[in-house]
């Protein structure tokens, strides 16, 4: 295989990115100081539960957090350009054109009363500048690729009229209509059933190898990542616990919530064994804690996690992890 | 959708009937005899008799039922008890001349409303938000009535601006700008008073379109705020506008009844009003029977519109 | 319960503190209905005629003037705030009332009865109430009695459809299929999962139907069809300054201004309560 | 030995249809066939897992056989008993036996009410204990999975998903129940979460001879908890059974292609299995024409299969499938 030099260098840097819900007086962080970066021609995964935060982080990455949320600080280093730096309007232009991203419930992700195809040429129009006649035509070999029968009767019909699994191509299609870098998508298979869920996953692959374009795929689900995803982050209560290629978090965790939650999970073959879940629950974000976030919750936990957070240790050139206890593996 | 719309034709049929009986009933209930209208106490008691077997007066409750009935469809309105006019041919005279003050005062209501319904909404919890859910909350507290009066002490006793009373200045009933004149101010205090409830409406109907995740699915490809606020989110704020367009066809004759009075405009609403001081019943129930058929119409216009401007609906039952 | 009472009055102050117009507003309605009470300490008559001083501007003496029969008008208008608010709680006690037990009957049983009493609700609300309820009036004998019937009795549509609505939502949550799995009886599912659900909407439409009511029996006593001599509302009160317009200006001035700070002191009412007695149905977001 | 095992639960062609309303004056003869000719059975003690897709009817299957809704036609057993037809009144000694867990943790927790009232609903209509006899027996039970005696004056907003629907189980254990029905009982829930009530439920089962019938769409937790499993498409069981025979050797096409489509949490094994994806979805359950309802997606399709429905049958034992191929 030929290595291409250009491919490993990162398409998106993310520095220090923080986030937080106002309400009022009370602040609510749900985003608390992450890096990372997605390599070019990549599906990176970020795994996380509820209330991690993974799904706040690319809405703030793409500047459209909700009303009450503001990025606080961080850089967003997209092909070299940083982001920060740019006026609204430029920042605006990067969202679709360089940055796609896709939707957990296609039920409500498009206008009701605007037809599939008008979606695709709005889109055509505004991003990649097809005149209007040309982007029906458009409009029907995407609605094509990503896999919807009859496209020229489609095109013309309103988002009632799709199943859900058919919404969801609706909108790849809309994110392939602007040939994007990076696609992003936010838990784009939660609302669909497993079946339909196979065949969007596919389609993602598929489109990602055509288009060579990288792919953030955000879910809660270890298998939906160990499917697709190359490149793992682990997210907990806002921050990325541990990071690593798909082998080494699936078959060399370092971080005691990797483990913990790849136990927790009951195995589709082999032997029935008991689960192994993780006591408590997930730690509220109003009032955090000095310590480790995943502290309370931990079978390791020692006094130190209580009162300090631990920095990334280094496992390989891909791995890291945030836990004092790797720290102690990587000493000796 | 014709299905649909037959369907819905079919719904509104017998609430019309439902409306017409109890219109019918409350006029036997009144106290008073329907002959009365017709006759005057010189005449004798034959011709009484006569007039009664006329109208069918002298026949059983159900049957008078369906001459009123036939007479209503026919434009036989019966007459007034008061005057002895015909009533039908009253409306005819009165209907115009509210349709001329209320007609371009919803107009205008509705479009303004919209436009600063649609800026609050945009713009929530700011300025200019502020402003104008501050002012319409006010509005609604305010009774038109009152509000003709403050406008008519400001405009008409202090500034002597605009005539105060009436549709026409004696002598020159022809004249439009004499006419405009007179218009002026009732359809202000209409307008006003039209206002709050749709701006409020259409202000709170943006905000919830603006937090759809369409809204943010637009925003996730860069189009820009203007661009999502007229290309996305104004049809359907403009759709459930439609439903209140229809509604407010009964507006057209009891919209004004207070601001008439107050202008002492000629239309339906000072007739009913004068009606009602002076236990004229035929009439009351005439414009009763009115208005509630078109509050009936109207539903089922508005519908109608619905179901041919949505497509969600357009599809439904094929 | 006591920790959900607590936070019912955090929230409430909470809500006050950041909504100013709304705390004015309590305080205004806290003021009128306290005058409209003692309104019997001030020092004239509402009704007592004196032809010695008619139609006097504001002074010293009468604060507010007189009006065409020299009755002193800040009392006239305190007695009149009486019987407007009389008005306003009693017709939205029967309304509500109706509303509620229509709505909550309506949406839980469904099938026939849920069709019979909408279309008897469409029925009813497809004559304007303008009309509906002058109509009603004459029958009656016109009177105090009369009016707080007529609007109780015809303006209860809107909140049995609102109540409706939620209980049929209500109706499908888990905890009432529970119920009823587990063989609660219907009158204890209504009375103990349904009606606690529909409260915040029933509290919020209460204080949204006085101001109407409010409203309305202004009007129609500005139109001489409602409250009648010697009692006075603010709404006959304005029927009377119309005619005083030209010379005593002064007289459409104090009930118009009670009647707008009152109903608009009402509908920010509903919306502070809105926002406090919606039960919190998630923690954490 | 499994003649000799108890059935607790017996359902005999079973249907449910929901009719469509068209208009107001006539009742739509459309129905949608949520639950059609359906029969199974639920051993004593043992977990049943109903796996299938949205709109598959596996929730109103679960909900009719509680009785929650009444069946179109078809019996149901209960302990040998016919409760098909009873009334409400006739119920109300078989409600106490037969109890529910609910999907949603937050819908299914009455907000106004505190836990102690929570879980007191049930004890209230089906014991005699006195009023300090039942807070002891709430107080008991919230231990048991795993609550504090502090926990009872809160309301269910002050917990977690997860605490709530430890609620939810105690309020339905309350009244010690043979079955206990739960529908989704873990899908809202986190992972790790799901991992904690799915060992409770395990617990409680053999502490107190519990027998579960274990709706739910994933399908690896099915796996994991269930003793045997039921497959539904459409409104039909087209495969049932024990739960690692139906994993290493499914029949039916669909089971199949919905166990194929599960994201194996192992990359080396989910880049190298070869997953057959069907095509195509769901059909609308209101037009159904004769014959196999999976035929318009199932690669192995044959003209019978639009000719005649096919039957469940034995084909090994405790294994039974619908199919043709078979």
């Amino acid at each position: 295989m030929k290595i291409n030099v250009d491919k490993e260098s990162s398409l998106l840097e993310v520095k220090n990115l923080r986030t937080a819900f106002y309400d009022g007086k009370t602040k609510t962080e749900a985003v608390r100081g992450i890096d990372f970066s997605v390599k070019k021609g990549e599906i990176l995964g970020i795994v996380g539960e509820s209330g991690s935060g993974k799904s706040v982080l690319v809405k703030s990455i793409l500047g459209i957090v909700p009303s009450n949320a503001k990025v606080d600080t961080g850089e967003v280093i997209l092909d070299g350009r940083r982001i920060e730096g740019l006026s609204k309007k430029e920042k605006r232009l990067i969202r679709g054109k360089d940055i796609a991203m896709i939707f957990q419930d296609p039920m409500t992700a498009l206008n009701p009363l605007k037809k599939a195809g008008d979606h695709l040429i709005e889109l055509l129009v505004r991003v990649r500048g097809i005149k209007k006649k040309e982007a029906k035509q458009e409009a029907i070999e995407l609605l094509r690729m990503v896999g919807i029968p009859s496209p020229e009767t489609r095109v013309d019909q309103y988002p009632h009229e799709f199943s859900g699994g058919m919404r969801q191509r609706v909108l790849i299609a809309m994110a392939l209509a602007c040939n994007p870098k990076l696609l992003i998508a936010d838990e784009p298979t939660t609302a669909l059933d497993v079946t339909i869920q196979a065949q969007i996953l596919e389609l993602l692959k598929k489109l990602q190898r055509e288009k060579d374009m990288s792919v953030v795929l955000i879910t809660h689900d270890l298998g939906v990542v160990a499917t697709i995803c190359s490149r793992i982050l682990v997210m907990y209560a806002g921050m990325v616990m541990e990071e690593g290629m798909a082998n080494e978090i699936f078959y060399s965790p370092k971080h005691p919530y990797t483990k913990a939650l790849l136990n927790s999970i009951p195995r589709v073959d082999g032997e029935k064994t008991r689960l192994k879940p993780i006591k408590g629950s997930a730690p509220s974000l109003k009032n955090v804690g000095k310590g480790c976030p995943f502290a309370d919750r931990c079978e390791f936990a020692f006094d130190r996690c209580f009162t300090e957070v631990p920095q990334y240790n280094t496992f390989s050139a891909t791995q890291r992890s945030m836990c004092f206890l790797a720290e102690e593996e990587v000493k000796n | 959708m014709f299905k649909y719309i037959f369907k819905r034709i079919m719904q509104a049929i017998p609430m019309l009937v439902i409306i017409s009986i109890i219109c019918f009933g409350l006029i036997q209930l009144a106290p008073y005899d329907a002959v009365d209208a017709m006759t005057t106490p010189n005449m004798s008691e034959k011709t009484v008799e006569l007039i009664k077997a006329r109208y069918g007066l002298d026949q059983p409750a159900y049957m008078q039922y369906f001459y009123w009935v036939k007479g209503i469809l026919s434009g036989e309105w019966g007459y007034s008890i008061v005057t002895h006019e015909s009533i039908s041919k009253d409306l005819s005279v009165r209907i115009p001349n509210t349709i001329i003050l209320v007609l371009p005062a919803y107009f205008i209501a509705l479009v303004l409303s919209v436009i600063l319904g649609l800026i609050a909404g945009a713009r929530k919890g700011k300025l200019a938000d502020k402003i104008i859910d501050g002012l319409s909350s006010f509005g609604i507290a305010i009774p038109s009535f009152w509000m003709a009066m403050v406008l008519i002490f400001i405009f008409g006793y202090q500034l002597n601006l605009f005539p105060i009373l009436g549709m026409h200045t004696i002598g020159s009933e022809g004249s439009f700008s004499d006419l405009f004149i007179h218009l002026v101010l009732p359809t202000t205090v209409l307008t006003l008073s039209f206002m709050p409830e749709l701006v409020r409406y259409v202000r709170s109907s943006t905000i919830g379109q603006l937090s759809e995740d369409y809204v943010m699915v637009q925003q996730a490809y860069g189009a820009p705020s203007i661009g999502i606020l007229f290309n996305h989110v104004l049809r359907n704020v403009l759709l459930p506008v439609i439903t209140i367009v229809g509604m407010s066809l009964p507006m057209l004759v009891t919209g004004a009844v207070v601001t008439e009075t107050v202008f002492g405009w000629p239309g339906i609403g000072t007739y009913f009003v004068k009606s009602i001081q002076g236990f004229d019943y035929p009439i009351i129930m005439a414009i009763m029977l009115l208005s509630s058929s078109l509050v009936i119409i109207g539903n089922l216009l508005s519908d109608i519109l619905y179901c041919i401007v949505d497509p969600r609906i357009k599809g439904m039952g094929e | 319960m006591n920790g959900e009472k607590n936070r019912r009055i955090e929230k409430l102050k909470t809500e006050l503190k950041r909504n100013k117009s709304a705390a004015l507003a309590l305080l205004f309605l806290f003021l009128i209905i306290f005058v409209s009470i003692f309104a019997f300490l001030s020092p004239y008559d509402p009704n007592k005629v004196d032809v010695l001083n008619v139609l006097q501007k504001p002074n010293a003496q009468h604060l507010f003037g007189t009006d065409e029969l020299g009755r002193d008008y800040l009392t006239r208008a305190l007695y009149g705030g009486r019987v407007s608010l009389i008005v306003g709680i009693l017709a939205m006690l029967i309304s509500t009332s109706i509303g509620v037990l229509v709505g909550t009957v309506s949406g839980y049983f469904g099938g026939r009865i849920d069709n019979f009493l909408m279309r008897t609700v469409d029925i009813i609300s497809s004559i304007p109430w303008m009309i509906l309820v002058t109509v009603v009036s004459i029958y009656l004998t016109p009177g105090l009695k009369a009016i707080i019937l007529v609007i109780g009795l015809f303006t209860w549509m809107s909140t049995a459809r609102m109540v409706r609505a939620e209980t049929l939502s209500v109706k499908e949550r888990e905890y009432v299929l529970y119920a009823k799995s587990t063989g609660q009886s219907i009158r204890k599912v209504i009375w103990k999962h349904i009606i606690p659900a529909v409260m915040p909407t029933f509290i919020v439409a209460s204080t949204v139907s006085i101001a109407n009511a409010i409203l309305m029996e202004s009007a129609l006593s500005f139109l001489g069809l409602g409250i009648q001599q010697p009692l006075s509302s603010w709404g006959s009160m304005l029927q009377n300054a119309q005619s005083n317009l030209g010379n005593a200006p002064y007289m459409a001035i104090l009930p118009g201004l009670l009647i707008v700070f009152t109903v608009y002191s009402f509908n920010k009412l509903g919306d502070i309560l809105r926002a406090v007695v919606e039960p919190k149905t998630s923690g954490g977001k | 030995m499994n003649e000799t095992r108890e059935k607790l639960v017996e359902v005999k062609n079973l249907k449910k249809y929901f009719p469509i309303k068209t208009s107001m004056f006539k009742k739509g003869n459309q129905v949608v066939k949520a639950v059609d000719d359906v029969t199974f059975h639920i051993y004593k003690g043992e977990t049943f897992g109903l796996v299938g897709e949205s709109g598959c009817g596996k929730s109103t299957l679960g909900r009719t056989l509680n009785r929650l809704y009444n069946p179109t036609s078809g019996e149901i057993l209960f302990d040998g008993k016919d409760i098909t037809k009873l009334n409400n009144k006739e119920l109300q000694p078989f409600r106490n036996r037969m109890q529910m867990i609910f999907q949603d943790p937050y819908s299914s927790l009455n907000p106004h009410l505190t836990v102690e009232k929570i879980i007191d609903e049930p004890l209230e209509i089906h014991t005699r204990l006195s009023k300090n006899e039942r807070k002891e027996k709430i107080i008991d039970i919230l231990e048991k999975v795993g609550l504090k005696k502090e926990d009872l004056d809160k309301l269910p907003h002050e917990f977690s998903g997860g605490q709530r629907q430890r609620i939810g189980i105690a309020r339905a254990l309350s009244i010690n129940p043979d079955f206990i029905l739960c529908d989704e009982a873990i899908s809202a829930l986190d992972v790790s979460i799901q991992a904690q009530v799915i060992n409770m439920l395990e617990d409680l089962q053999s502490e107190l001879n519990l027998t579960y019938l274990f709706v739910a769409h994933d399908l690896s937790m099915v796996r994991h908890i269930s003793d045997r499993i039921g497959v539904m498409y459409l409104g039909k069981i087209v495969e049932i059974s024990k739960s690692e025979e139906l994993y290493d050797k499914p029949l039916h096409p669909y089971t199949q292609a919905l166990l194929s489509a599960i994201p194996i949490p192992d990359p080396i094994k989910a880049q190298n299995s070869k997953r057959e994806i069907i095509t195509g979805e769901l059909p609308s359950p209101i037009e159904m024409e004769k014959g196999c309802r999976f035929r318009s997606r199932c690669p192995f399709a044959k003209p019978i299969c639009a000719e005649a429905d096919p039957q469940l049958k034995q084909v090994d034992d405790e294994h039974y499938v619908a199919c043709h191929l078979y």
